[in-house]
């Protein structure tokens, strides 16, 4: 039954960011499937929102929220004690088996769902993997970069160089490859970055796959609204919901208004 | 199941009125993980085409002040993979199943209609003749008195099940397309489908859907249905099915008290997966708590 | 106030595109208290009819969601006592007032245009060929573009001031009437009206409005109102006042940038009493921000 | 200035009734006028809603609210130091020269206008008026009738006989327009009551001052959407926020579906 009302367990402020813990019974999560929250308490918003997984373990979810309308203003308002309403766990994750040596790279809260999944391939291979992250400014998310660089293999970029390079993600996922030696990427961040990918991908002929985002209603793969653009065949699509949202980057048409359209 | 609640609809018999709109609920079975579907009054497929359908550009939705909008552009697998793998699973269900029509032509909505019919698969058939999402197409048949009753005289011919109409609140005399719709034969009308909207990117200057217009849904319409149910009901005696904005057993039991026979739940289904089981379940208070002996009663019983 | 924000509407000059909606900001001085009356672009009065009008029956108002009904039914004090009463008082005002007329015939509605006209007092006139809560007239010209065309025809004989016609969102082709009424020889259109909608009261089987069926209003008609300015923008030159909905100064400047050369704001008045100057406000800080020469560079200016 | 942001200084709690305490600088309400209220913060409700005034001194106003619907659930949850957007005072209040053995009849939160009315004759003549108040049962608004009784000269009708008289505020007024003297009444409650309030008053030959509800948008007069039935000619209709809520008994259409048509 993948629908509950989660009690907020912690909620932890990072700049810009909402880290929440929210309790689950016996959820089974894989990294890069999501949660879709309901806004509002009386008169809920129509649409739900969608929220990358970014941990699930020891009866509890965690949630990396960051406010940038009227939804997720209010899900900043929520306080421990407070019950969520989820749809979750949704979507098709990240395949784990297909690389050796894979590489992360995030763009801002796309950290979630790479985070979730070094920590299952640190896990599994018993090393976690390395990750990049890019974000406009070291003060963005607060003290979370501190944090994640104690618990994983962390490398960061800002565009003001606050903190870790100055650059944006791909100039350091540029550098990165041209020092070490990956067989695939796992990408997750706003779709200019995303799109960013290709060039650096293509060249070092590395599969990646990426998680992306499109606007939802139901999140369950009824409705068709979270079409994104299939690369190959013209007006072909894909549901983000169901589909993905973790596609194989080869399968997403990039360039011009990218796969989403907007 | 509160046997007070059935209600029969063109020869169909549906346990209780509380029904899914096209569109809304996939092909069915994707939403039996939050509910039994057979605890529905019944379910209307999302529209089908002679063709394939690959549907319109993204971005395709947007929520707007107690709604959204949506420009799927009626994306669908084709009719005869809708019978193969849809409706096959479908018909294993106790559950009536209304499949929903659309096309861009009068042939094309004839032949669609009668494979569906030929299938046995389907109780009855809804005809989607005001898609706002369709550029070519339907727009005519559903605003249009004349075009629509052709449009129901031909298919009425080819098929042996009940046909029900879907229209558009922009219909500009509601009423009067109503009798003649009647006249022509159809069996039933299903009002409404979304109304035609839009919503811009200021910043970007873009519409916010990919293709530019779409139809609006949710809370913000129903005032707009149930006066669609009214006066569609001041007309005729056939079955209405009533849609639009409904969240709550109120706001459902409004549109029967206005004139509807049974009720279609669209966009609360993304809003709450359980929304008609809920208002199934506020119905049958309801029922009780006024004494009825059968929801029937309050169809129509508007006092004016 | 910033001139960048000025506009000219049919040969009039605005201080800023932000007007009031006919019937949401009574005879003008009630809102003195709470704004200055000369900041705002224009104001449009309530509709008026040749002899008083009592009105519907109460109730006449009903809360939706994101919006509200109404079935004032044009109660008014007739076009003699509204120029020697309110007309007078307003135009001793620095503020360009917009007079909006009412009939329920082409007769009615060219004599109260006319003695508008005659008055002096009234920078322009808007036809309200749309209102939903009147039972006769009305509705024939505001869904007919012939009829719509001839009272067009035979107003613009008559008046000496420019005309815009006010229509309701269920005119079947927007941009046909759009297109027809420029023809005909409107200075302008005024879009939307209110949505015909209604609201039940499930325990008293009754309607919620006195009248029965009333006009939807507010934030969740906003979708309709783009998609009509949009519509009719594709065809016509003339300026479209858009409205509907409108709330604060992002939503106001949606229906500019679809094609609207200034806005009315209505529901919102009652809301916030200063949701106009707000919204003037916001539009200085846009135009400011992106460094634009005039407001006028962004009518039309969305990108499809 | 009409408009103003007071802080709630002051929550009571008296079973479904919320008394709060509003500040508000320098303003001269009267009895039997009314404050309109925004409900809802981030996307407040389209209709603001009218409370009479119950008090109004020291900088303060005062409101008695009962939940009936969404707009006043919200209203309940407000706390001390929360803010509230109203409108106020707005309308026409009772005429307090008329009468000079004035009765005062209330029904439900229909006691908020005649409180205060009743405040402002005591001050003005040195007693307290007579107040009348009918609730359906004495639990209804908690401690306050014991409040009351110490506060004004208050007698009080329960349907259910829990408190004061078993009967309605109607059969109260019928036994003490019999027992005194009365040259006028004041009356504010339910419609119904209201309604029933005709034949008493008209066998007594007495004039009666009423405040009456209907609902409203605008709430100064420029929609037209606060009619009620004017009586005597047909079709004909006065705004309960402006040329109301207080009217002459005699002026309203009573009987039927009475002068707010619902
Ligand atoms: C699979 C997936 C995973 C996501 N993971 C995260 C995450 O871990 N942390 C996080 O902060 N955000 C995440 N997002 C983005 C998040 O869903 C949006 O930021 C959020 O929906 C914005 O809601 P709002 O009401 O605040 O914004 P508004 O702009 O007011 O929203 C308006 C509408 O657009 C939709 N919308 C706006 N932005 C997006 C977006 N980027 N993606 C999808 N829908 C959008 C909203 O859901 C809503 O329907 C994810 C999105 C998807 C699709
Ligand atoms: C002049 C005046 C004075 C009032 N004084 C008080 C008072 O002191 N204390 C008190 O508790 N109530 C008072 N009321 C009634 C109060 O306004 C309603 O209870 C309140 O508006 C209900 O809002 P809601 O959202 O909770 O209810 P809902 O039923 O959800 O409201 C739906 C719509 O109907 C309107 N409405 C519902 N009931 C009434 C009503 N009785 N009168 C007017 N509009 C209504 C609402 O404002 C809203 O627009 C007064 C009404 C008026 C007109
Ligand atoms: C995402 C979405 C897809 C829809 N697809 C169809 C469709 O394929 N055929 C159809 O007749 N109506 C379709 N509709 C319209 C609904 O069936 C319904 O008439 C409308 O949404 C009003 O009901 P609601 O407000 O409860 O959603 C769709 C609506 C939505 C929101
Ligand atoms: C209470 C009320 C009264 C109205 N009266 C009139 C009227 O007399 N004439 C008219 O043309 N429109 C009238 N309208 C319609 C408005 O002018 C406007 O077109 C409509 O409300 C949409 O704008 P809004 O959503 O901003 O309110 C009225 C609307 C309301 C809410
Ligand atoms: S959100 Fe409905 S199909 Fe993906
Ligand atoms: S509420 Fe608008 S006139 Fe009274």
């Amino acid at each position: 039954m993948p629908r509950f009302e989660g009690e907020v367990l912690e909620v932890r402020e990072y700049g810009q960011g909402r880290l929440f813990r929210v309790a689950v019974d016996s959820l089974a999560a894989q990294p890069g499937q999501f949660a879709h929250l309901l806004c509002g308490e009386d008169s809920p918003r129509t649409l739900r929102r969608p929220f990358s997984i970014m941990d699930c373990s020891d009866g509890s979810l965690g949630l990396l929220v960051k406010v940038v309308g009227e939804g997720t203003a209010w899900l900043a308002g929520r306080r421990v004690g407070d019950r969520l309403d989820m749809l979750a766990p949704l979507g098709r994750g990240f395949n784990l088996e297909l690389y050796e040596r894979p590489l992360l790279v995030a763009g801002g809260t796309g950290l979630a769902p790479l985070h979730f999944l070094a920590k299952r391939l640190e896990a599994a291979k018993g090393h976690s993997p390395r990750l990049l992250w890019g974000l406009s400014c070291g003060e963005d998310f607060g003290a979370m970069p501190a944090w994640l660089e104690r618990d994983i293999d962390l490398s960061i970029a800002t565009c003001d160089g606050s903190a870790g390079m100055e650059g944006t993600v791909i100039d350091l996922l540029g550098s990165e490859l041209a020092r070490a030696d990956y067989d695939g990427v796992f990408a997750c961040g706003p779709e200019a970055m995303l799109d960013a990918l290709g060039p650096l991908i293509r060249k070092h002929a590395l599969p990646c796959q990426v998680s992306v985002e499109q606007r939802m209603a139901c999140g369950i793969g009824v409705c068709f609204g979270c079409a994104v653009k299939k690369s190959g065949e013209e007006q072909s699509y894909l549901r983000v919901c169901l589909e993905g949202p973790v596609f194989d980057y080869s399968d997403l048409a990039w360039g011009g208004d990218g796969p989403g359209g907007a | 199941m509160d046997s007070r609640l059935a209600v029969e609809l063109a020869g169909i018999r549906l346990r209780n009125p509380v029904m899914v709109c096209s569109g809304t609920f996939g092909s069915g079975s994707e939403y039996g993980d939050f509910l039994d579907l057979e605890s529905l009054g019944a379910l209307v497929t999302k529209s089908v085409t002679l063709n394939p359908r690959a549907g319109n550009p993204p971005p395709r939705i947007w929520e707007t002040p107690s709604g959204m909008l949506n420009s799927i552009g009626l994306e669908n697998k084709g009719v005869e993979r809708f019978i193969q793998e849809d409706l096959a699973h479908l018909s294993a269900l106790e559950l009536p199943v209304i499949a929903s029509v659309a096309g861009s032509s009068v042939e094309e909505y004839v032949e669609v209609a009668g494979r569906l019919s030929d299938s046995g698969r389907a109780s009855a058939l809804e005809l989607n003749v005001s898609c706002p999402n369709v550029k070519r197409g339907g727009v005519e048949f559903g605003l249009e008195s004349q075009a629509a009753c052709e449009l129901v005289t031909r298919v009425k011919e080819r098929c042996g099940v009940p046909i029900f109409v879907k229209l558009s609140p922009l219909v500009p005399d509601m009423g009067a397309m109503a009798r003649l719709l009647q006249e022509a034969g159809a069996d039933g009308l299903s009002l409404i489908n979304t109304v035609p909207g839009m919503a811009v990117d200021i910043e970007g200057k873009k519409p916010r859907l990919g293709a530019v217009t779409g139809g609006l849904s949710g809370p913000a319409i129903h005032p707009i249905a149930v006066r669609s149910v009214w006066t569609a009901r001041q007309q005729v005696g056939i079955p209405i099915i009533g849609m639009g904005g409904i969240t709550d057993w109120r706001s459902a039991l409004e549109l029967i008290v206005a004139g509807a026979n049974a009720v279609a739940v669209g966009t609360a289904n993304f809003t709450d997966p359980q929304a008609t089981i809920k208002i199934i379940g506020g119905m049958e208070s309801f029922v009780q708590a006024r004494g009825l002996d059968r929801i029937g009663e309050l169809v129509g019983s508007l006092r004016v």
